[in-house]
């Protein structure tokens, strides 16, 4: 089976081309081609991971390109970790066309829609199965581009296209950082492959300062993709695509593209603790930063795209402390907790066509199937015990705190407070109460939205058992084939778990408190912290600031080099042009018509050649 | 048939010239045709080229070799005769180009199709300016490289005057007067390696500059002739290139010019620049090349952030492309500078990726000029309702500008840091700063165009038609093709590659 | 002082004299008869370098037909005296400055011209060795010169000559 | 025997030529800037028949080529005043001044 | 001397002048003897004729040797061969054009100016072969005295006479100053003979008179740069030119100036070749600077006040005074190419300028302006008109594929060979991308302006034949230099310039 697999990226991409070329004929069928040709791979994909969990790793290349002697492939690989990662992609794409097909329905570019699903898919699955470094740069950044134009796919309004240029723009300056870091490597190591690159690494062919440089880099490359401090602000604002959109990309799978960069480099990070501390310390950042911005907004996808970048901020603070599986557990979770919100959020957005909370509410009864499944998506995301987040950031916070990260375990502690108490908020506003819209009738959505919601709902609750500590470590023995991955220990202290499990449970009634009850005051922060509140419901003016600072200064420098382009480049040649000119005039007046000028000018020359040739000859001395 | 392939190939397009000065000037539709079959010539002569070309061989190929004309020059005690012949020949770079040529000549010929009146001498200009464009690349004399180089300033120079838009004769002039003062600084040169070594055939100077001996020399001529004759060169060819600051003729020249003109321009003059640095600054120079490396690389990062930085506040979409040219110029520099295989094989290719896009860009630019009479970002908005194709070709052809992986543009981008980073990582840091802002002015044009609501007036825009559709798809194909397997342009180039590159040491 | 040094001088000063007063006059006619003196006393100078014929010629084609020619031109044309007085300060500058220089250059270089003396007896005979001279080796360009006078002769009357067609249109 | 040295004669000539020189470019009559050019052929003449007596290698040469240079002169001369007539019937003037019709 | 001598020389070696002579005579005679009223134009074929005659005489020499009379003031060597070759075919061409000049038709002196330009190119024909310092001089002479009164013919017309007289003033004092100049060259030698003044300037004893001797050159060199219109002696060149009638304009700064140079080349060259200078070097080495930087001077004046002009004749009078000076630049430098980069570059400069005279006079005929507007949209009205005069005109501005490319090439080829002259070259350069401006504004007047006149601008057959000849020459040259520098190089020894005759 395995040397069909490259069959499995190959698949969406026909998606995307047969879309393009048939979709003006194939109208609303468009999207069975787009289902049809996510399935397919998604059964393949399981192949393939059974196939792998059977032992059986593969690896097939071509050659791509020659540099001098060096020659750079082209290929696909399958190991643990991307069999994985193989198995949620599809899984999560299958899973979000075939609600888009609900979703989507009477939206005239729905050809157009599924191709780029189809593009993205295509991309995402094809960057998993990356050999190399250079492959999965270029499979990288087109998943930025299929996020790009699915962002965008509301091309008519501006705020779309300010949203997908900013995602386009922002992700690239993290990408930069993975192209220099990428180049470096090669020069470094003489190649592209990652098996190379660990081979350096591992018998240390590489300074240590290098390993850290390019760990950093690629990193950054991480940042940008994975929506991270300070390249987070494109996350958000990336709400405008089409609610499934959310859910696969900036939930489930590109933006986990980050966390499964910095895996699959892990050997590399791994070398290097000033790299690893860099990763915990940004993603721990990121996380407590969000998830406090998460507590204000007011918008239902904008809160859930703040608890995606904190829940990416988590797996990135495993990864850097160490915690590899607890970091790949909880992409693997969170992949199906996230999209099951999103998709959910979708439900509720497609009944009641607004995505501000202030004006849902008491949805709970007329959405007797969204509700729930939401419900399950939040306590799972709230590390509820026994749901499956509960036990992913249960290993988080025990690898952090095993790291010795203690200042970083109580900040993810804060954080996980947070996210229980916004996932609440959020729950309580929409779903409890009365209904605040305006919309007559809110029906729930259709079976085939449903669907794939009770799927990953159902998966949002057992994920987690594949890796615990009381049924089975399953997945760390997995990851664990694959020689490089380090393995984080089990012997985590009990306490975590339940102080973990305190929190959350305090966040969750503390919002119930709230939105629920009432007891506690809804402005009570506004009221008596004015600044902070409008501080962290502007989301700390990262987005002003950047516009000001950048945005403004990067146009305000063009805008000054433009003038000097065009008044002190153009100027010079046009001053040599008006010289020319003006000695022309010059010239031209002296020829005044005066016949004895001409002869004076002539005489005058004359003795002036005879009186410099005499006295630079020497004749009067 | 061998042996004269190159010139049937380098003069074929004056067939249709020939047909063309008889063919009366009222017939529109023949003209055109007939100038489109005259560029379809070359191109299935090229094809035949290719199919003749060993590309494993680094030599040079289907030689041809005439003797022209010779000076004699009375020395002290001897006369010595300077013989200049007709030499044609190509190696894999040349054929590359050659190649290129053919293809964007024949679509820029399609895309002519909306010229407005005066199709007769337009074509008979368009035609001739093709045989210069393929005896530049086909021949092996300097004099001859100098004759075809100076054949394409001509029918350029009215084609832009007499077919642009509102400042045409501005821009035609400005055309004029900085390419002739390239041109002018390479004739010297030219002539002074002339007087200096007795021949101007390529292989000879190379081998004279790097061996010394023969010709009129007793012995290689001193590191600063070497020097100032290589800095002359970087000079005259750079105004072609453009390098920052001899750019603003070209700026003048994309904004005036008609798209099709503009896309020979963009697509095949600019890079006339690039070939002769790389044919005659590092072929016969290697050792000065790399004296200068540093301050070339660090030009090519002017150049790569100038033109981004500029190009992020034009209004003009125009403006806007041509700012990006010097910016993707700018690249090609940091090829060479880099002096490796990496960097060099980067600079070739963004040679060729950057002709296949800009050549589509102002294509499209063009279908766009011809619906709405403007080329101003302003007048434009949410296209892709009404022109859904040209949108989407648009859309990927800014793409593939900004170095997105798939396409051309980014196996020469990477390619060229790539190399740079090896031997000057940071200049080459600071100029990975352009890739960033690449994508910052080529979404903005780019969306500006396409995204957006869509204005009312512009409701009734018409989608590319089939004739428009077919430059659009091939230069996209062609843009893919090498995104995708770059190989099959870089095992063309090998061997010239290696032995440019032998100079320098391996 | 020698008889000849003095005839030298007295006919040096009467030249430069009259070349000075041509500069100086503002009469034309005075300028051209100023001249004459100047045209005469350098065919005195001739006589005393022995070229007798050559100063035949001088007196008879200076003095005589070009002076004559000259004085008829300026009988023919009007003239306005006052024109004299609105020479450009500027050039009369330049070229006074710059004869001066050229005067002082080429005055150093002549002054200690000397060779090495040898006995010629140019006036012996002058007219019959000129003639000699002429006739054999300088035949082509003496025919040649005969073809510029013929020139100047046609060009003079063509350029000189009243047209009919002009005169008819004064008699209108 | 020659009490007289030769250049004597040919600072006399340079004299001359001087004159000659500034009057043709000074004076504002055509004629007399004619008859300064003739001036200054003269002085050239005295130059000639000055070396044909004194210099290096004496001969009648030098009186033969003032002859032709007397000769060239007085044609010279006849052309120019032609053309100065037919320049005056157009103009009515023999300032040199006033003919500035062609200039720039 | 024995009558026997002089008639023991080979007297028909002057054959070509000797036509000429004859051919001018018959004019003058059969002139006089037509009736009044009858047309002159034809007489324009039998001088066409003579000068064709002439041509076959020479090119029945052309395997001559060296062959010297009367003690070299006739010459006939590959010098005078090669030069006197350019002479007759622009003579021949501008006869053809001034046979088409309707502007002449009113002018009673057509007879007359097919006379002068006959004797002019006699004094032409003189001043390539001779080696005698009178000759030269009564050769320039007939030239300049022709020259004068052609540029007057037009006697009617103000412009004529004032060109006419500036052209006479400006030719008086530069004669005055040549000889002048050369009155020392002869003092300083005693000899009229070329070589044999050569062979004085190499004795030792000359270095007293060193000073003398360069003032003499520089002197000698300033008046002849009358002829050829170059710094300090340019500026009458715009005046004349413009105001000449148009195959006179042609005829001046085309034979005109060819022999300027020629007898620039033959008497400088000739004598001073051995002559020591000042320091230790020769002086023609000492003097090049100077040289070169009137050569320099004479491109950027020209170059520059042409940038100005909106007269066509004006224009190109400008043009030729910078074309000139790039001609200059071999007999500057003292190149080993010089012989055949001036005499190819004069070849080329000759069909080309004589074409865009030919163009001028047709178009401006039409038009009756000789402002540049009257070439506004030429291309519409008469393409091929306007196609002839853009290969003119890029031949004078350099471009490949012309005559004037390799023209150039060749004089870059001297300037750069013996001791690299770069900034000579450099201010080639520099000034003709400046010519460019105002080259291609006649381009940009034929082809981007719309037309000022309606109707065509019908050729005359004699304008057409120049014009063509013109451009298949111009043409020729560019693409197949070799055909005329093989049969300069197979043809022209030019070895045998330096040395007498023996």
């Amino acid at each position: 089976m395995m040397q069909y697999a490259w069959l499995i990226p190959l698949m969406p991409l026909l998606s995307f081309i047969l879309l393009l070329l048939l979709g003006k004929k194939l109208k609303e069928a468009s999207a069975y081609v787009g289902i049809w040709l996510t399935a397919v791979p998604l059964v393949m994909s399981f192949i393939v991971f059974f196939g792998q969990w059977g032992g059986e790793s593969y690896k097939a290349e071509g050659t791509w390109l020659t540099i001098g002697h060096a020659v750079i492939t082209f290929g696909i690989e399958i190991n643990p970790l991307n069999s994985l990662m193989l198995v949620i992609v599809s899984l999560v794409s299958f899973l979000v066309h075939l609600y888009s097909k609900g979703y989507m329905n009477g939206d005239e570019r729905v050809p157009v829609f599924f191709a780029y699903l189809g593009l993205f898919t295509f991309a995402m699955l094809g960057l998993v199965m990356s050999p190399n470094l250079l492959q999965l740069y270029m499979f990288w950044e087109l998943v930025g581009l299929g996020s790009f134009l699915l962002i965008g796919y509301y091309y008519f309004k501006p705020e779309a296209r300010q949203a997908a240029k900013k995602a386009f723009i922002m992700t690239r300056i993290g990408d930069v950082g993975l192209f220099i870091g990428m180049i470096l490597l090669f020069w470094q190591v003489g190649s592209f492959e990652f098996d190379d690159i660990f081979k350096a690494v591992a018998s240390h062919e590489m300074t240590h300062a290098m390993i850290t440089l390019t760990a950093i880099l690629i990193f950054v490359g991480a940042i940008g993709k994975s929506g991270q401090l300070p390249l987070h602000t494109w996350l958000p604002d990336a709400m405008e695509g089409p609610t499934p959109v959310s859910a696969l990309i900036h939930a489930a799978t590109m933006v986990a593209a980050g966390v499964y960069l910095v895996a699959t480099m892990y050997p590399l990070f791994a070398a290097s603790t000033a790299a690893l501390t860099t990763v915990a310390v940004v993603g721990g950042v990121t996380a407590i930063f969000a998830a406090s911005i998460g507590l204000m907004q007011k918008d239902i996808k904008r809160v859930l795209a703040y608890s995606t970048v904190s829940q990416l901020g988590y797996m990135m603070l495993a990864l850097g402390s160490g915690g590899y599986v607890a970091g790949v557990f909880h992409l693997t979770t969170h992949a199906f907790f996230k999209a099951l919100l999103f998709l959910a959020a979708g439900s509720v957005i497609h009944a009641v066509h607004t995505q501000d909370i202030e004006k849902m509410g008491g949805l709970y009864r007329k959405l007797k199937r969204t509700g729930p499944l939401f419900l399950i998506g939040a306590l799972a995301i709230s590390g509820f015990p026994l749901l499956s987040g509960f036990f992913s950031k249960d290993q988080i916070l025990a690898a952090t705190y095993e790291d010795g990260r203690f200042g970083l375990f109580w900040l993810a502690i804060i954080a996980a407070f947070f996210t229980a108490f916004y996932m609440f908020r959020l729950f309580f506003m929409v779903f409890t109460g009365e209904f605040r819209g305006a919309a007559k009738e809110v029906h729930e959505s259709p079976g085939v939205m449903t669907f794939p919601m009770i799927v990953l709902g159902i998966l949002a609750v057992l994920a987690g058992y594949v890796n615990t500590s009381w049924f089975g470590t399953f997945l760390s023995d997995y990851l664990g084939k694959g020689e490089v991955a380090p393995l984080a220990s089990n012997h985590e202290p009990i306490w975590i778990s339940v102080v973990a499990t305190l929190v959350s449970l305090l966040g969750i009634f503390m919002a119930y408190l709230i939105y629920k009850k009432g007891s506690l005051s809804r402005d009570w922060l506004s009221r008596h912290l004015p600044s902070l509140s409008s501080v962290v419901y502007n989301k700390y003016y990262i987005d002003e600031v950047y516009h000001a600072v950048i945005v403004r200064g990067v146009r305000a420098f063009s805008y000054g080099w433009s003038l000097i382009d065009r008044y002190i480049v153009e100027g010079i040649v046009n001053g040599a042009v008006a010289l020319v000119h003006w000695l022309a005039k010059l010239g031209s007046k002296c020829q005044n018509g005066q016949v004895q000028t001409y002869g004076a000018v002539a005489f005058v020359g004359l003795v002036l050649l005879l009186l410099i040739f005499a006295v630079s000859g020497g004749y009067f001395s | 048939m061998n042996e004269i392939l190159l010139s049937i190939l380098v003069f074929s397009p004056l067939l249709a010239v020939v047909v063309l000065a008889f063919t009366p000037s009222n017939q529109e539709q023949s003209l055109k045709w007939i100038g489109l079959f005259g560029t379809l010539l070359p191109l299935v002569l090229a094809i035949i080229t290719f199919c003749q070309f060993d590309i494993g061989s680094s030599a040079i190929q289907l030689n041809e070799k005439i003797n022209w004309i010779s000076f004699t020059i009375a020395h002290t005690d001897s006369n010595v005769t300077m013989p200049i012949q007709y030499e044609l020949g190509v190696n894999g770079l040349s054929l590359v180009l050659i190649l290129l040529t053919s293809v964007v000549a024949v679509l820029a010929a399609i895309g002519s199709f909306t010229i407005k009146g005066q199709w007769k001498s337009y074509f008979i200009f368009f035609l001739l300016m093709e045989v210069g464009m393929l005896g530049v690349f086909a021949s092996q004399n300097l004099f001859l490289f100098f004759i075809f180089f100076e054949m394409t300033l001509i029918p350029m120079f009215f084609l832009i005057g007499r077919w642009g838009y509102e400042n045409k004769e501005k821009a035609a002039y400005s055309f004029l007067i900085y390419n002739g003062l390239g041109s002018a600084i390479l004739l010297i040169v030219f002539v002074v390696l002339f007087m200096k070594t007795g021949t101007l055939n390529y292989g000879e100077l190379a081998n004279i500059f790097a061996n010394g001996g023969s010709g009129l020399l007793d012995s290689v001529p001193g590191e600063t002739f070497r020097l100032s004759i290589l800095i002359a060169l970087l000079l005259a060819f750079g105004v072609k290139l453009p390098i920052v600051p001899l750019h603003t003729w070209m700026l003048r020249v994309h904004v005036e010019a008609p798209p099709p003109v503009v896309m020979i321009h963009s697509g095949i003059l600019l890079k006339i620049g690039a070939y002769g640095l790389i044919t005659f600054g590092m072929g016969f120079f290697p050792a000065e090349f790399k004296r200068i490396a540093f301050s070339i690389a660090i030009l090519g990062v002017v150049n790569l952030l100038y033109g981004a930085f500029i190009a992020i506040v034009q209004t003009d979409v125009k403006k806007v492309l041509a700012y990006s040219s010097v910016s993707h110029m700018g690249i090609v520099l940091i090829g060479l500078a880099a002096l490796n295989d990496a960097g060099v094989q980067g600079a070739i290719f963004q040679v060729v990726s950057h002709g296949l896009i800009s050549a589509l860009l102002f294509f499209l630019v063009g279908v766009l000029y011809e619906r709405t009479g403007t080329s101003y970002l302003k007048a434009y908005s949410g296209f892709v309702k009404t022109m859904p194709l040209a949108s989407g070709v648009l859309v990927a052809a800014g793409l593939a500008s900004l170095g997105l992986p798939g396409m051309s543009g980014f196996i020469s981008e990477l390619m060229s840091f790539l190399g740079l980073f090896q031997t000057k990582p940071i200049v080459a840091a600071v100029g990975t700063l352009g890739i960033i802002l690449t994508a910052v002015y080529m979404l903005r044009a780019v969306m500006a165009i396409t995204y957006g609501p869509l204005s009312a007036e512009r409701g009734k825009l018409v989608d590319l038609n089939v004739r428009e559709m077919v430059p659009a798809y091939v230069l996209l194909a062609l843009i893919i093709a090498i995104g995708v397997y770059p190989d099959m342009l870089g095992m063309t180039i090998k061997s010239t590659l290696d032995s440019i590159l032998s100079g320098f040491g391996g | 002082m020698t008889g000849e040094m003095i005839a030298f001088f007295i006919l040096a000063l009467v030249a430069i004299c009259g070349g000075v007063f041509m500069i100086h006059s503002e009469n034309v006619v005075h300028m051209v008869v100023s001249l004459i003196f100047t045209f005469l006393s350098i065919a005195g100078i001739y006589i005393l370098l022995s070229a007798e014929f050559v100063a035949v010629v001088q007196v008879l084609i200076y003095s005589g037909a070009i002076t004559i020619i000259m004085l008829f031109g300026i009988m023919l044309t009007k003239h306005d005296p006052k024109s004299e007085k609105r020479i450009a300060k500027s050039r009369i500058l330049a070229v006074g400055t710059g004869v001066v220089a050229f005067f002082i250059i080429m005055f150093l270089a002549i002054n200690k011209l000397s060779f090495k003396q040898q006995d010629v007896e140019l006036y012996v005979h002058n007219v019959k060795k000129i003639g000699i001279e002429l006739y054999s080796k300088y035949v082509i360009p003496f025919e040649l010169t005969s073809i510029l006078l013929l020139v100047a002769l046609i060009g003079a009357v063509v350029l000189a000559k009243k047209d009919e067609s002009e005169e008819m249109n004064e008699h209108e | 025997m020659s009490s007289l040295p030769l250049p004597v004669f040919l600072v006399l000539a340079l004299i001359l030529f001087c004159i000659g020189l500034f009057g043709a470019l000074t004076k504002r009559n055509a004629v007399i800037v004619l008859i300064s050019i003739e001036l200054m052929l003269n002085a050239v003449n005295i130059n000639l028949v000055a070396f044909s007596k004194y210099g290096p290698n004496p001969g009648i040469t030098g009186q033969i080529f003032s002859l032709f240079t007397i000769t060239v002169a007085a044609a010279e001369a006849a052309v120019g005043l032609a053309i100065l007539f037919a320049l005056y019937r157009n103009r009515r003037t023999v300032n040199v001044n006033e003919m500035d019709q062609l200039k720039r | 001397m024995e009558l026997e001598t002089i008639r023991s020389y080979d007297w028909g070696i002057m054959a070509p002048e000797l036509i000429i002579l004859g051919a001018a005579t018959i004019l003058s005679l059969a002139d006089l003897l037509m009736p009044k009223k009858a047309s002159r134009r034809y007489l324009a074929i039998f001088a066409f004729l003579g000068v064709a005659c002439a041509l076959v005489a020479l090119f029945m020499q052309l395997d001559n040797g060296v062959i010297s009379i009367l003690a070299d003031t006739y010459r006939f060597d590959s010098f005078s061969k090669a030069f006197k070759l350019l002479f007759l075919i622009g003579t021949g061409l501008i006869l053809l054009l001034a046979f088409d000049d309707r502007k002449g038709e009113r002018d009673e002196y057509r007879g007359e100016f097919y006379y002068l330009l006959l004797t002019a190119l006699l004094g032409a024909m003189m001043m390539a072969s001779s080696a005698d310092m009178i000759t030269l001089f009564v050769g320039l002479e007939l030239l300049s005295l022709s020259s004068y009164i052609m540029a007057g013919l037009r006697k009617r017309d103000r412009q004529s006479n004032e060109a006419a007289f500036k052209y006479v003033v400006n030719g008086g004092i530069s004669t005055a100053i040549t000889l002048f100049g050369m009155s020392y060259i002869f003092g300083l030698t005693g000899e009229t003979n070329l070589y044999a003044i050569q062979n004085a300037l190499g004795d030792p004893t000359i270095l007293q008179n060193q000073f003398l001797l360069v003032f003499a050159f520089l002197i000698t060199f300033v008046g002849l740069s009358f002829k050829i219109a170059t710094v300090p002696f340019q500026m009458w060149a715009p005046d004349v030119y413009h105001g000449a009638p148009i195959p006179v304009t042609a005829f001046l700064s085309v034979v005109s100036k060819a022999a300027g140079f020629v007898i620039m080349i033959r008497f400088l060259l000739v004598t001073f070749i051995a002559a020591p200078g000042v320091a230790e070097k020769p002086l023609l080495q000492e003097v090049q600077p100077y040289l070169a930087i009137l050569a320099g001077a004479s491109m950027i004046i020209g170059n520059l006040i042409a940038l100005r002009q909106r007269n066509i004749k004006r224009m190109f009078a400008y043009s030729s005074i910078a074309q000139a000076g790039y001609i200059l630049v071999p007999f500057a430098v003292i190149s080993g190419l010089m012989f055949e980069a001036v005499w190819f570059y004069l070849l080329a400069y000759l069909f080309m300028n004589i074409g865009v005279f030919a163009i001028i006079q047709l178009v401006t005929a039409k038009s009756g302006s000789t402002d540049i507007s009257s070439f506004a949209g030429l291309y519409r009205r008469s393409p091929w008109i306007a196609v002839c005069m853009t290969i003119f005109v890029l031949s004078l501005a350099g471009f490949p594929a012309t005559a004037g490319f390799i023209g150039k090439f060749g004089i870059f080829m001297s300037a750069l060979s013996t001791g690299a002259h770069y900034w000579l070259a450099g201010i080639m350069i520099a000034t003709t991308v400046v010519s460019y401006f105002y080259y291609f504004n006649v381009i940009g007047q034929m082809f981007f302006r719309s037309e000022e006149e309606a109707g065509k601008v019908s050729i005359p057959g004699g304008v057409l034949t120049v014009t063509a000849v013109c451009v298949i020459s111009t043409l020729v040259l560019g693409i197949l230099p070799h055909t005329a520098l093989e049969f300069f190089y197979n043809q022209f020894d030019l070895s045998q310039f330096f040395t007498p005759t023996k």
